[in-house]
């Protein structure tokens, strides 16, 4: 490469096919942070090197993805961010190690990811059994906290693998932990109706029900409890869609209002994080886990590259490994990767609150107190 | 008989020659792909282009290879190759099965399109409620390179492999159409109740095609499984393969030997035109895509094939 | 009424006619015969817009027709029944007879339906059978029916004979003469030579897309180049 | 299990509702089935098209969905027409398999246009009865969908009269088996073969806006639709309209109540084995004609 | 009179309420040619449909070299050597002429060329050699006809069911035709005809049965029948009656 030229950088994401908002939503968090990162002055170490991104798009497949990778590695990109979906990132990953070209995991939960043996593979984020294990440390620990107003719940989930996957961990670990599963529904996605399901759960009146669900379906769910008259005391869930999405706070607040969520989120009171809020609100975009984690990614790149002060894809992915990168606004302090997992990544409770998504748990995040149980 | 399988051979051997000239990755991964939808659509193309049973469901095929791959290997520690040829095996027998549901059922035209979209819908649900398939979370084959894992660690081998795949699947589809069983293959396609009074054993044909069919097409989903190393319901059953593989067969040329590989190659061409034309904007790309395959249409109505039949000098009937 | 010339017309790279003259006047049985694959379908199909003319002039009522759509010229009157009966097999026998009088006659259609019932009585058992399952005879009868729904001005019968049995075809052609006895004219398309000409006022041959014999009905049925290419005399 | 009888009264009123508005779609379908004999591959992005015309109404020009049904419906009719009349005709030449791809590659071109037009953000609109219910005993049934409900038999029974008693409805039958008899009665065969697509495609704008006030729209939300549809224009039989309104509220009514036994996802499977088991003993569908 | 070939025997067919054929029995003796005629929807094309196998009878069983064939496909049958035509012609369209016959003659051939040679010699018995190559859709009606001929003769049939062969073919094709037809049966093979163009089943027939409203009403020599007033008021009419009288006197 010639000395001085831009630093080309593979940014994959589903942005046509059944996952393209999800995909639109992080290339567009990767562009903003490559603009930041150039606006401040591109790669220092590297005599001010400006970070090019080549947009791929994975169709919301596999094989979609693995071509984008093929083709920008003939390309010569120093490293990929993005994939989205678990099945697209197996792959890509997979294909971005032929070349050992790191490669950053953006959301892609599934555990297995990182722990193929990949040298290349990293991922910032945390993963399925943190993300659930954590979630329900979280309730359970929220529910002691507010005098156990909750014991019976109702699971709904979509029947892929994050969902089904959240509801067999629920199945097996509420019990021992003082809550009593009514039952679980699987849906799939798309699902049509929840008229059945909003009846069911307003048959069982349980505490609390636990949604898992992509954001069309739990805008519907959420939509269909509202108009069934179904009043939990709280709906807690999980990586789920509608309660850290600004655009259902905005289009049915009642709906949305005091509902929980476990996920991927920015700590709230760093500046950093409120500036890009702004800047997404200023966009006319919304401010979702898939733009900020992709956003994070990026800021993590530069870091390494800064560190590695070379584009060199083994000292790149040294420096990756061995990054303590702390200018994130994750709330997970300095990354350090274990095996390509960042090991204090964590997701956080939020709930909508006053039409504004707050984290509420843990406390040493917390920008309001949880409101639990819901009023009635 | 040799004769005419030769112009399959010459065409096989050009290909398996172009990782030898050719080391663009890029151009292999096309080229792998494309193989592996000319695959999916030989198999589409027994049935439908020859047998005239139009499938809008061949997913189930697709997609129980694939799993039959992966589970086989995951949860009964079988050996790869050994459970590639269970998948295709697999993907006979479900063939069967399905044939002998609808054709005893005298169902054709339509309603057997119909029906096989069913079918893959069926497995699609399946798949993503049964804990052997993973379910919802799908299934990981380990990635272990290697000969005996039958994960190639170059790109060149795997497409010899698909290559491969696709030859026999040609050369056996170029066999039937030159024996019996290909001329009641047709007959029953153009008018069943024709061959019927002919002596022909319309059941048996129409079952044995799919049988062929069915295992032709798990073979792509092996293949697929085998490279992707990752399955959940969608990716192997979902809707776009059915398409997949009837428009391969039907752009190159239905009921032709050659029409699913020239489909393959000229529709992954164009997708990746698409994709170059239509720039970074998402959706533009598939936009253009759609517009040319109506052109296509519109100016090769019998497929490609068709379309460089009429080109040259009318030739007489085979004889 | 109706006058062709130069008429040419195919399929694909293939000619069928090859430059066809012919005049059918008012009032007039006009019989139109030929082998096998002579090209007297082609010669139909072509005048009632099916296909595509190539070369030469219809006129119909001294206006050209040739390059017309199907419907403009079955609005103007001129009604092919078709060979091969070409009903609709999964309507009725009533429907089908009601279609006939889709782009003609509509306000007649009651009247025309009796008419046709009385003509054909067989139909008239059958109202509700699905066309479809009718036998060969009785589907020819809705065909012809059909076309009589519309009032024709000029009726072309396409091998209306075809699988009747003597019985019906001696009523075939009696009906033939008596729809023409009240005013309308009538191209006939046989195989059935004998009683074709008998029947007839004018007959043309035509051999390979082409006439090669026209004149009155009678003294063509005493020609004896005709007698033994078509009548096996 | 234990269900009342209370919840399986409410859960076949529900999926009766969600029938209603199945059968619509499947009308759509069955009728250009019915007479071009293939399966409209763009049926669901044309649903998707028109369920973003009425959301742009509604957002934009502010006029209620069930208001703006009455303009779109025409609208789409025409759009349908001219659809077959401009591409789907032409580019296929009436070939069955060329018919086939061109709406295949016009539902690739209408989803993806829609993508690159409008991204693929989920669009939902405020409706003043959105969360109204209709109390029927202890049943709370969705005024939106109650109101869908009858709108949709009531287009499907207008329907049905069109086909049965008009010129055009018999034409449309006609030309769908024997197109050559049906040109030599007189009937102009492109322009019936245009009015049944701008027919079916109209029955999608009434859909559209039936759902909208319940429902969301994406570029690819159509599709969903028109996978049940396939199989209720089977079920009841294909080009069969009373089949396609009974096969709606059957399919609807059955995924309900295997929706609610065993769950929203192995309730999908209900409705393809009852279709499997349909075509297996009653192959021409409950209401269609022995072939 | 020589061996029974093939027998319909008590054949009775219903759709719905309407009785297609009722208790028709129709004999065939080997090496004959057997005439069945009759009025339009008399139910003559149900029989050879159930004689073949594509219809199952309601009542009734048929006969084949003495074995009862009632429950065979049709396929089964034509492997033993029953052959049918079709009134209403059901080519392969897309194929050739020489491959319509080809699927015919491979029923005995399993080899393609074998296949394709018996294809070829076949059409030079039935006049279809100089259209080999062309495809069945552009065959003309009477095109077709002959191609449903050569079809069925292709499989080798000992019993050859003709159903309407002869219509849409000129007097003098009708000429032409008849000697193909004797040549048929003269090389071995049973033919059982309908026919409505009376010259030709008086030229061919050696026996006549005539089928009307499902019944046979008459049976016998061509001369016999034609003469039956039962026949004449059904079927022929009188102006075509007196047109065979005068022709078989003639
Ligand atoms: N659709 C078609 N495509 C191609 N060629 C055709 C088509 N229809 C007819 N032909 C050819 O055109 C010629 C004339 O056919 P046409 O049907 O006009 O004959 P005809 O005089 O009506 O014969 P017949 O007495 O058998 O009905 C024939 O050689 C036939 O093979
Ligand atoms: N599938 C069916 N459903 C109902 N009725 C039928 C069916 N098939 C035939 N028919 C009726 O059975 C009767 C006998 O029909 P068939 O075709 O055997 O007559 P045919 O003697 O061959 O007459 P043609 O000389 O006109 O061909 C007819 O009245 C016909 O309408
Ligand atoms: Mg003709
Ligand atoms: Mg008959």
């Amino acid at each position: 490469r010639a000395q001085g030229g831009p630093i080309r950088i593979g940014v994959i994401h589903p942005v046509t096919g059944a996952l393209a908002f999800s995909g639109a939503q992080g290339r567009v968090g990767a562009e903003m942070a490559i603009a930041d990162v150039n606006a401040a002055g591109g790669i220092k170490a590297m005599g001010g090197a400006k970070l090019e991104a080549v947009l791929g798009d994975a169709r919301s497949t596999p094989e979609g993805g693995v071509a984008e990778v093929e083709r920008m590695a003939s390309g010569n990109v120093a490293a990929f961010v993005g994939g989205f979906a678990s099945g697209i990132c197996l792959a890509t990953t997979q294909a971005a190690a032929r070349y050992d070209i790191p490669y950053l995991v953006d959301v892609g939960v599934a555990d297995n990811i990182v722990t193929r043996g990949l040298k290349n593979t990293f991922r910032f984020g945390p993963g399925f059994g943190v993300i659930s294990r954590v979630a329900i440390e979280n309730l359970v620990a929220m529910n002691d906290a507010a005098g156990k107003p909750a014991r019976t719940v109702m699971i709904v989930h979509e029947d892929s693998l994050f969902g089904s996957g959240l509801a067999g961990l629920l199945n097996r670990e509420l019990p021992g932990k003082g809550f009593e599963v009514l039952e679980t529904i699987a849906h799939p996605t798309p699902t049509r109706d929840f008229s059945n399901v909003a009846l069911r759960i307003r048959s069982r009146n349980p505490d609390l029900v636990i949604p898992a669900s992509y954001y069309n379906e739990y805008v519907l769910l959420a939509r269909t409890m509202q108009q069934q008259r179904v009043r939990p005391k709280a709906i807690f869930s999980v990586l789920g869609g509608a309660a850290s999405n600004y655009r259902f706070v905005r289009e049915f607040p009642d709906a949305a209002r005091f509902i929980m969520d476990c996920n991927h989120w920015v700590d709230g009171r760093n500046p950093s994080a409120q500036a890009l809020r702004r800047k997404v609100d200023a966009a006319n975009q919304f401010f979702t886990y898939e733009l900020f984690l992709n956003y994070a990614n990026i800021m993590l790149l530069a870091d390494a590259l800064e560190r590695a002060g070379s584009a060199d894809k083994a000292k790149l992915t040294e420096a990756l490994a061995s990054s303590t990168f702390s200018g994130h606004f994750m709330p997970y302090g300095p990354t350090k990767f274990e095996n390509g997992q960042n090991s204090g990544a964590v997701p956080v409770v939020t709930q909508v609150l006053d039409n504004d998504i707050k984290v509420i748990f843990p406390a040493s995040v917390a920008e309001a107190p949880a409101v639990f149980p819901v009023p009635a | 008989m040799r004769d005419h399988l030769a112009p399959v051979l010459i065409v096989l051997a050009l290909l398996a020659g172009v990782p030898l000239v050719v080391d663009s990755n890029v151009v292999l991964n096309f080229l792998k792909v494309a193989l592996m939808l000319a695959l999916a659509g030989t198999g589409w193309n027994l049935l439908g282009g020859y047998g005239g049973q139009f499938s809008f469901g061949h997913a189930v095929f697709f997609g129980t290879g694939a799993y039959a791959v992966a589970v086989l290997q995951v949860r009964f520690g079988i050996n790869a190759w050994a459970a590639f040829g269970a998948g295709i095996v697999l993907g006979a027998v479900l063939g069967l099965a399905i044939g002998w549901l609808t054709f005893r059922a005298g169902l054709r035209g339509s309603y057997f399109a119909l029906v096989t979209l069913a079918f893959a819908e069926v497995a699609r649900i399946i798949a993503s409620v049964w804990p052997l398939t993973g379910a919802g979370a799908g299934i990981l084959i380990p990635l272990r390179e290697g000969f005996l894992t039958l994960q190639f660690g170059s790109r060149a081998e795997g497409y010899w492999f698909v290559l491969a795949l696709l030859g026999i699947a040609m050369l056996i589809v170029r066999a039937i159409e030159v024996r019996r069983f290909g001329a009641q293959l047709v007959a029953v396609r153009e008018n069943e109740d024709a061959a019927r009074a002919l002596g022909v054993d319309v059941l048996r044909v129409k079952l044995l095609a799919i049988a062929l069919s069915g295992g032709i097409t798990a073979s792509a989903g092996a293949f697929y499984a085998q490279t992707f190393l990752y399955l959940d319901a969608g990716l192997a059953y979902g809707p776009w393969i059915s398409v997949e593989a009837l428009l391969t067969a039907i752009v190159g040329g239905i009921g032709t030997v050659w029409g699913p590989l020239l489909g393959a190659l000229v529709l992954q061409a164009l997708s990746e035109l698409g994709k170059h034309l239509g720039g970074d904007a998402p959706g533009l790309g598939l936009v253009l895509f759609g517009a040319v395959l109506i052109l296509v249409v519109r100016f090769a109505p019998n497929g490609i094939v068709g379309l460089a039949r009429s080109l040259r000098p009318r030739r007489l009937a085979r004889g | 009424m109706l006058d062709v010339t130069g008429l040419r017309a195919g399929y694909g790279p293939a000619e069928v006619l090859r430059g066809i003259d012919l005049t059918v006047r008012a009032g007039e049985i006009v019989a139109v015969l030929g082998a096998n694959g002579a090209g007297k379908t082609t010669l139909n199909r072509a005048i009632s817009g099916v296909i595509a003319v190539r070369g030469g002039t219809i006129r119909f009522d001294d206006e050209d027709i040739a390059g017309s759509r199907p419907a403009a010229i079955v609005s103007r009157g001129l009604i092919h029944v078709p060979e091969g009966r070409r009903i609709f097999p999964n309507m009725s026998v009533r429907e089908n007879l009601v279609m006939g009088s889709y782009a003609r006659a509509r306000a007649n259609r009651a009247r025309n339906l009796d008419r046709v019932f009385a003509t054909f009585p067989r139909l008239a058992e059958r109202t509700r059978q699905a066309a479809g399952t009718l036998s060969g005879g009785e589907q020819q009868m809705l065909a012809i029916g059909r076309g009589l729904m519309a009032e024709p001005r000029l009726l072309i019968l396409d091998e209306p004979s075809l699988g009747l049995s003597p019985l019906l075809v001696e009523e075939m052609f009696a009906l033939i003469g008596r729809i023409n006895a009240e005013g309308l004219s009538v191209m006939l398309v046989e195989q059935n030579v004998v009683q074709s000409l008998a029947l007839a006022h004018r007959a043309y041959i035509i051999e390979q897309g082409e006439i090669v014999l026209s004149g009155a009905a009678e003294a063509l049925a005493a020609d004896p180049a005709l007698q033994k290419a078509y009548l096996g005399l | 299990m234990l269900l009342s009888s209370d919840i399986l009264i409410q859960a076949v009123a529900n999926g009766l509702l969600t029938g209603a508005i199945y059968a619509l779609i499947a009308l759509g379908l069955t009728l250009i089935y019915g007479v071009l004999h293939i399966i409209n591959f763009a049926h669901g992005a044309l649903l998707t098209a028109a369920l973003f015309a009425a959301f742009f109404a509604d957002r934009v020009l502010g006029i209620d969905p069930w208001i703006s049904v009455f303009a779109l419906a025409p609208a789409f009719f025409a759009l349908g027409y001219l659809l077959q009349r401009l591409v789907v005709w032409p580019a296929s030449r009436g070939e069955d398999r060329a018919i086939l791809l061109v709406t295949l590659g016009l539902a690739v071109i209408i989803e993806n246009g829609l993508l690159f037009q409008f991204r693929s953000d989920t669009r939902t609109i405020d409706h003043p009865f959105g969360f109204d219910v209709v109390e029927l005993g202890t049943m709370l049934l969705a005024t939106t969908r109650v109101v869908a409900f009858f709108a949709a038999i009531g287009v499907a029974a207008a329907l049905f009269v069109f086909l049965a008693m008009t010129d055009t409805g018999r034409a449309i039958r006609a030309v769908a088996k024997e197109r050559l008899g049906a040109e030599l009665s007189g009937v102009d065969v492109p322009h019936i073969y245009a009015v049944t697509f701008g027919l079916g495609t109209a029955c999608l704008a009434v859909a559209a806006c039936l759902l909208l006030p319940s429902y969301y729209v994406t570029p690819q939300v159509g599709n969903a639709f028109v996978l049940v549809a396939f199989t209720i224009v089977v079920l009841g039989g294909m080009g069969s309209v009373p089949g396609a309104l009974a096969g709606g509220l059957f399919i609807g009514v059955v995924e309900s109540i295997s929706g609610l036994l065993y769950g929203e996802t192995l309730g999908q499977l209900g409705i393809f084995l009852i279709f499997i088991l349909v075509l297996l003993f009653r192959p021409q569908g409950l209401f269609g004609a022995k072939a | 009179m020589a061996e029974l070939l093939a027998e319909a025997e008590g054949i009775t067919v219903r759709f719905g309420g309407l009785v297609a054929v009722n208790d028709a029995s129709v004999p065939v003796p080997e090496g004959c040619i057997v005439g069945l005629i009759g009025p339009n929807g008399a139910g003559k094309t149900t029989l050879f449909a159930t004689i073949a196998g594509f219809q199952k009878p309601n009542a009734g069983s048929i006969r084949f070299r003495g074995a009862d064939i009632t429950r065979l496909p049709p396929h089964r049958r034509a492997a033993l050597g029953i052959a049918r035509t079709f009134q209403i012609v059901q080519p392969f369209a897309g194929l050739t002429v020489r491959e319509n016959i080809a699927v015919g003659a491979h029923l005995r051939h399993a080899g393609r060329a074998d296949a394709l040679a018996a294809a070829e010699a076949v059409a030079d018995r039935v006049g279809l050699a100089p259209l080999l190559n062309l495809p069945a859709a552009s065959l003309t009606v009477a095109g077709r006809k002959r191609l449903e001929l050569a079809r069925a003769l292709a499989t080798e049939p000992q019993l050859l069911l003709l159903d309407e062969v002869l219509a849409g073919l000129n007097p003098s094709e009708i000429r032409d035709m008849i000697p193909v037809i004797r040549a048929i049966r003269d090389g071995g093979v049973t033919v059982l005809m309908i026919e409505h163009v009376m010259q030709a089943v008086m030229a061919l027939a050696e026996e006549i049965h005539v089928l009307a409203g499902g019944r046979i009403i008459a049976r016998g020599g061509p001369e016999q029948v034609a003469r039956d007033p039962a026949v004449v008021e059904a079927y022929l009419g009188h102006g075509a009656a007196a047109r065979l009288q005068g022709g078989a006197h003639a």
